[in-house]
């Protein structure tokens, strides 16, 4: 194998999603730019919690002889062994976008560095701006993403943080499957039951779109405030005209490119995963109307 | 059970029971669906004796034996066996009691073997594996029985034509414990052939003590196999007497409440030059290339054996398989016509009845309506939107017609009897209306006052200038209706007969005739070694 | 087949369930829930009545739910990227889904395979092919397509008006119909029906290509709505399509299926939904009793129809 | 029913696609590819060979996929919470599965509702137990399970040789056995078996039953796989394992399959998607492409059937 050129693998969640996409091409631009020291496979799943196909993905990675892994693993505990497995395999090993859960890592006796951001924190980000246009005791309600995620209930647990402190009362938290109709649907019936809620936080903007039509259908336009995350395209024109009042930006193009150096690093340097480890935190910000 | 088993099939080795008195009675057994169908009948039977049980189409003769059983459950009356309180609550209670049927329309499993098919509920086996040397073997010895020796007992029954299977049927009731078998029209697909050796085993059960009820509308089959008479009329016993004192004729009055007619008037009919030529039409080894002409006016019969192939080369006239080769021409026309689809067929003028009613004929969970009008719903609507009651006078004037016993128009096919599904079948396609008709078994399980009716109508059809064509394993019936007899045997049209030409040994002998020199070696289907078929 | 009383089990279900609901939840039976309601269920009601044909002629369609997630996608690329006119945009994105159901039709009858293994293929095909178009993003459209979904008469939008006027349409060519004969005809026994001299594969086609259409048309109803396209909408909504269609009676095997019972069917589902969603019970919860709902009603029309005719 | 041509067709369409992968990806015939194949397919397997018992009764099973997660989910919770040890966990999981077979074979058959519908219920219904048992958290188990699927023999675990077993006996079962013949019967003429005096319930009850057992089976070795319990395991997994049997020539009319053509039809589905993760193909190429193969795979079959007996 030449040694000069290793090859590394992103292996994502669904690639259905626009935040996955994004990240995927950050990291082929980053490539092309760097085409002589790297070749790359990106793959990704069916949808967010395609787990088992996740690990198989991984494992051909395995037989397929990358020297490097960056993964955003659909789930943080079940995608542990198969890591272990692929250092074993001697492939360095970084973790993205969703964290590993610390005691399956630990247990395995293997360290992954972790390259990504705070749900929690860019959760409580956007929750904190959307404090300040409600009153304390005003009612809101959190739209969540696929309950069984880290990220979703990171993000759910920083709204909540936020709301607290404003002294907002959360009269529901449910599932709208990272969807856009799902969100619908649950935005739709939480303001029949809660006909004085006065804003809604979505765990992405997928959601939050379905949230924005509901408030419509509802013909509370600009009465019920609505907050998402991820920052994707189709929420621009929405921040514009104050239908969604913000959402955050985790920067998914650059998450999969720090993993992607951080990968690149060790080899080079020739250091041993286990020598590798901690939290890279990156960037998350809030955006609204205002930001550029 | 594999000690079971063997018992099973060595049933000559039994004795018979020490006579008793009475097998089964039946006393005050009615029956209500929506209206009711049987009332009040008392009946019994002994071992050994063989009750002939007739009736018209819908009297209740099938609904009598499900209850004896137990496929059904009497709204009134009561049995008892052996002296014994008997009210089997399924047919497995029943056989476990020795009641066994063969009931009027085929429970075959089209993807299992002869062999599996026969010994469905006990085959042989260790710990669940089954003995396949022992089931074959048991197999062969069944079929022998009822003279179907050459065939392999691991052919799927799909593959059988529906007299093959009528057998398989018949054979598979004569397994096992058994001491009052019924048979609900055994013989209304089978050629006189397979009926022989349906009676030798009849008899053989008989001398056993096994007591037997036979139904049948072949009256003449009844005083041949039977002690007594049951009459069934409206769901009521109307006669139950020894055989020996009624004449068809008197049976027919009882049954029908009018006199049976003896001759058939076909009427004054001028028969025509050819309305249908076929030329050659042939495929595989089912039909070996057939010629012949069906002229306008002409009744044409086609006689054979089981398998011989009648089926199938109605159905590639009809288009409804493909043909290898040959064609078919319509009325003078000089180019052949294009018939690939029963659809090409109907529009060029052939209708086609089927001989299964039950997987090819009808919609039984559909209305008589609907069944009747299904081939020709243009005359019922009006673009492309239905004349609900314009469906319904259609509907109303065939049962008027055919006498076809049910409630009104709506009833679903399925819920009426045998012979009157058959007549909805026939409904249809008098209904379509084609110059050229082809029947198949046309009066499958259809009561003798009825069949009458029908022949009637062919007649009429045929004085108006149509050209039928009709199969029927009913050789009397073929002679008496039709002005021409072509025979079939091992796939090949061997004979033509004209009217007055013939013989039923004749025709039973040319019937034969594509099976004596190994002709029909290589078809599955063809029927058994010569010897047996002579002795018939 | 007519007449009002067949509908009254599966009427009852419905208002005991919203009972259930309006005392779960004091907000529950207000206009807010029938307007949302209204709003929410074209979409569900015009794919159901096309999955009714679908399933009385004996077959399945498994790919409705990616089908409408393409159509969608095709829509919001030809208004957005394209600027077509809606009307364009969505004739186009209807054509594109009809040809979807008329593939499936054409390969399952042509070649004689089950439909549900035909439309599991489309399934995925349809799905890479919607995040083909859209290059896997949600396109936002905005308010030139809101009017189909915005109220204009006690509260229903055109698109709810159009679903009910498709549910009675469909209703009378079902029950009426030559067209709806065969349909009925072949479901029943499709071999009876050839030899009786009518191709019943034209007819069947027909149905896909119009399981297509419909699908389609459910998806103009979609975009309407959100306002935007989702090349992930509708995964696993065939399910559910075809749950509700056999909530309402309509058989599996073929044969034998109401549309407006469809109707209802969809009704019971979407009621039950939103009236969860409403009350918040808890995810898990939601599952355990959709799932048990399903069950129930399905027991229940059993009982009922045995009782009509206790001839079995 | 057997020798080997009756597998020629899918066996040559295996070969087709490992040669064509091998071209496209320099490491794909390589024994790693193998060893990772021969670890992913076992719970694939075992689930196909229970699908292949239920489609050829003519039923068919929906909630395997929901399922295999609840029994995965129960598992992890006796071991991780309560303590078990592996065995009494993998038995109380198993036991579990094998209920909700059950479950569905009940009510289905016992009320004669088609199990379509029943085990659509039960999927919403076992799905909502999985998240309730694991309070939605994936559970993480450890080395503890791991055994069962490490390679012991030429890189194959316990997992792919019980996997072997279950096929080799279920074929057996299917073609020697009195129950066999019976579930055939059963597909293909239900009424004439009962008429034959089968009770033809409780062997149905049996088919969904095992059909519950071997999906436990299937949570088994996917739990020792994942190392840990994701109670959003399995979802959509119902339709791929249907895709597998029907691509085997199992019929979904019931009354015709076979249990190795089930296992070259899960090769085919495994064989596919491992290759196309190799090559790296696009998620929308990929669905694309796997809705071909599926469909192409089908109208082989049909060709290879027709040609075998061209009496239709
Ligand atoms: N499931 C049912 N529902 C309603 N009516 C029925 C049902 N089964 C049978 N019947 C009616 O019962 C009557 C008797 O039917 P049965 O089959 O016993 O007649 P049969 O004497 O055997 O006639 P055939 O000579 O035509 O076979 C018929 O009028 C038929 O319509
Ligand atoms: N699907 C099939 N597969 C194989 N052989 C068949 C099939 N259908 C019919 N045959 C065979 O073709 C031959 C002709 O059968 P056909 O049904 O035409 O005979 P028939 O004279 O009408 O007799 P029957 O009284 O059995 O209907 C028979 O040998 C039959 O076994
Ligand atoms: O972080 C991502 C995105 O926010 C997405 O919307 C759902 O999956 C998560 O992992
Ligand atoms: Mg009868
Ligand atoms: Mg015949």
């Amino acid at each position: 194998q030449t040694a000069a050129k290793p090859k590394v693998a992103l292996v994502m969640k669904s690639l259905a999603n626009e935040f996955f996409l994004t990240m995927e091409n950050g990291a082929k631009e980053h490539q092309k730019a760097h085409a002589a020291q790297y070749d790359l496979i990106a793959n990704g799943i069916k949808d967010e919690t395609d787990t088992s196909n996740q690990i198989k993905i991984v494992e051909q990675m395995i037989v397929s002889k990358v020297n490097g892994l960056v993964i955003a693993p659909a789930d943080s505990k079940a995608l542990v062994p198969v890591i272990k497995k692929a250092i074993d395999a001697g492939i360095i090993v970084v973790n993205i976008d969703n964290k590993l859960d610390d005691a399956a890592l630990k247990e395995k006796g293997i360290t992954v560095p972790f390259v990504g951001p705070d749900n929690r924190l860019g959760a409580k980000l956007v929750g904190d701006y959307l404090a300040k246009q409600i009153k304390s005791g005003d009612k809101v309600a959190i739209i969540e993403g696929v309950s069984t995620t880290f990220n979703a209930q990171q993000r759910t647990l920083g709204f909540q943080d936020a709301m607290k402190t404003a002294g907002a009362n959360v009269v529901a938290v449910q599932s709208g499957q990272w969807e856009m109709d799902p969100g619908n649907k649950v935005a739709a019936a939480i303001l029949n039951a809660h006909p004085d809620v006065k804003a809604l936080l979505a765990g992405n903007d997928n959601m939050a779109l379905g949230a924005v039509a509901a408030v419509k259908a509802a013909g509370k336009t600009g009465k019920v405030l609505v907050v998402g995350y991820d920052n994707i395209n189709a929420i621009k024109p929405m921040l514009k005209d104050g239908r969604v009042l913000a959402t955050a930006d985790q920067y998914a193009s650059q998450q999969a490119v720090f993993g992607i150096e951080t990968v690149l690093k060790a080899i080079t340097d020739k250091k041993a995963q286990s020598s590798l480890g901690g939290t890279v935190e990156t960037k998350v910000a809030l955006v609204t109307k205002d930001s550029k | 059970m594999s000690n079971e088993f063997n018992a099973a099939h060595q049933s000559d080795a039994r004795t018979a029971a020490p006579a008793v008195p009475l097998l089964l009675s039946l006393t005050g057994i009615g029956k209500t669906y929506v209206e009711p169908v049987l009332s009040d009948v008392s009946i019994s039977i002994s071992p050994g004796q063989i009750l002939a049980l007739t009736g018209e189409n819908g009297a209740g003769k099938s609904t009598l034996s499900k209850i004896v059983c137990g496929l059904v459950e009497a709204t009134t009356g009561s049995m008892l066996l052996d002296g014994q309180p008997y009210s089997p609550a399924s047919r497995k209670e029943a056989e476990h009691l020795g009641i066994r049927m063969v009931m009027q329309e085929l429970n075959l499993i089209p993807t299992l073997s002869i062999a599996e098919n026969l010994f469905l509920n006990q085959l042989p086996h260790r710990f669940g594996w089954i003995d396949k040397p022992k089931l074959a073997e048991a197999t062969r010895i069944q079929m022998a029985a009822v003279g179907l020796t050459d065939l392999d007992p691991w052919t799927p029954v799909g593959e059988l034509g529906v007299g093959h299977q009528q057998m398989v049927e018949i054979a598979r009731n004569l397994i096992g414990h058994c001491r009052l078998l019924v048979l609900d029209e055994p013989t209304a697909m089978l050629t006189s052939r397979e009926v022989e050796l349906l009676f030798t085993q009849i008899a053989r059960l008989q001398s056993e003590g096994v007591a037997i009820i036979y139904i049948s509308h072949r009256l003449e089959e009844l005083k041949r196999v039977a002690d007594r008479i049951a009459v069934l009329r409206d769901g009521q016993l109307v006669c139950d007497d020894p055989i020996s004192g009624y004449s068809t004729d008197a049976l027919v009055q009882l049954m029908v409440g009018r006199a049976a007619e003896a001759e058939l008037d076909l009427g004054h009919r001028t028969i025509g030059a050819p309305m249908l030529r076929v030329r050659d039409l042939g495929r595989g080894k089912a039909v070996a290339p057939t010629s012949f002409d069906l002229r306008a006016g002409e009744i044409l019969g086609i006689a054979g054996l089981i398998g011989s192939g009648r089926t199938e080369l109605l159905r590639l006239i009809f288009g409804a398989d493909r043909a290898d080769q040959g064609e078919v021409f319509i009325g003078d026309q000089g180019e052949p016509a294009r018939i690939s689809s029963p659809k090409d067929a109907v529009a060029a003028g052939i209708a086609m009845i089927t001989e299964d009613r039950k997987s090819q004929g009808l919609l039984l969970s559909q209305s008589i309506g609907l069944n009747t009008t299904l081939a020709k719903l243009t005359d019922v609507s009006k673009y492309g939107v239905l004349d609900v009651e314009a469906e319904a006078a259609v509907a109303d004037d065939y049962i008027k017609r055919l006498r076809i016993r049910s409630r009104d128009g709506t009833q679903a096919a399925g819920e009426l009897s045998g012979g009157n599904q058959q007549k909805v079948v026939i409904a249809r396609w008098l209904y379509r209306d084609c110059p050229i008709m082809l029947f198949d078994e046309p009066t499958r399980g259809i009561d003798i006052g009825a069949k009458f009716d029908i022949y009637k109508l062919l007649a009429e059809l045929s004085r108006q200038g149509k050209g039928l064509l009709i199969v029927s394993s009913d050789l009397r019936e073929l002679m008496l209706i039709c002005d021409r007899i072509a025979v079939m045997s091992a796939g090949k049209l061997v004979d033509t007969f004209e009217r007055g030409n013939w013989s039923q040994e004749t025709i039973l002998a040319s019937a034969f005739s594509g099976y004596m020199n190994g002709n029909g070696a290589g078809n599955s289907g063809a029927p058994a070694n010569p010897s047996t078929a002579q002795a018939a | 087949m007519s007449g009002l009383k067949n509908y009254l089990g599966l009427i009852g279900a419905l208002i005991a369930m919203c009972v259930l609901f309006s005392v779960l939840s004091e907000n529950f039976l207000t206009m807010g829930t029938f307007t949302t309601l209204s709003n929410d269920i074209p979409t569900l009601v015009v794919m159901a009545v096309g999955m009714t044909f679908v399933l009385i002629i004996g077959g399945i369609d498994l790919s409705v739910g990616s089908v409408m997630a393409l159509a969608a996608s095709v829509l919001s690329m030809a208004m957005v990227r394209w600027g077509w006119p809606l009307f364009g945009a969505a004739l186009l994105g209807v054509l594109v889904a009809s040809l979807c159901g008329m593939v499936t039709g054409l390969i399952s009858v042509g070649w004689r395979i089950p439909s549900f293994i035909v439309s599991l293929g489309v399934l995925e095909m349809a799905r890479g092919l919607a995040y083909q178009v859209t290059n896997s993003r949600t396109e936002y459209i905005g308010s030139a397509v809101d009017g189909i979904s915005s109220p204009i008469l006690f509260g229903m939008s055109p698109a709810f008006l159009s679903a009910i006027i498709i549910v009675i349409v469909g209703h009378l060519v079902l029950t009426k119909t030559v067209l709806g004969r065969h349909w009925i005809g072949i479901g029943t026994n499709e071999e009876a029906v050839r030899l009786a001299g009518i191709n019943p594969r034209p007819s069947k086609v027909l149905v896909f290509a119009l399981m297509g259409l419909l699908a389609g048309v459910g998806a103009l109803f979609q975009v309407s709505r959100l306002e935007a396209a989702d090349p992930n909408g509708g995964v696993g909504l065939e399910l559910q399509v075809i749950a509700a269609v056999v909530i309402g009676g309509t058989s599996l095997m073929g044969g034998r299926g109401s549309v407006i019972s469809t109707f209802i069917g969809v009704l019971i589902i979407s009621v039950l939904e939103a009236g969860l969603a409403q009350v918040g019970v808890s995810e898990p919860m939601k599952r355990i009793v959709t799932g048990l709902v399903i069950v129930a009603a399905v027991v229940l029309d059993t009982y009922r129809r045995r009782g009509e005719r206790s001839t079995h």
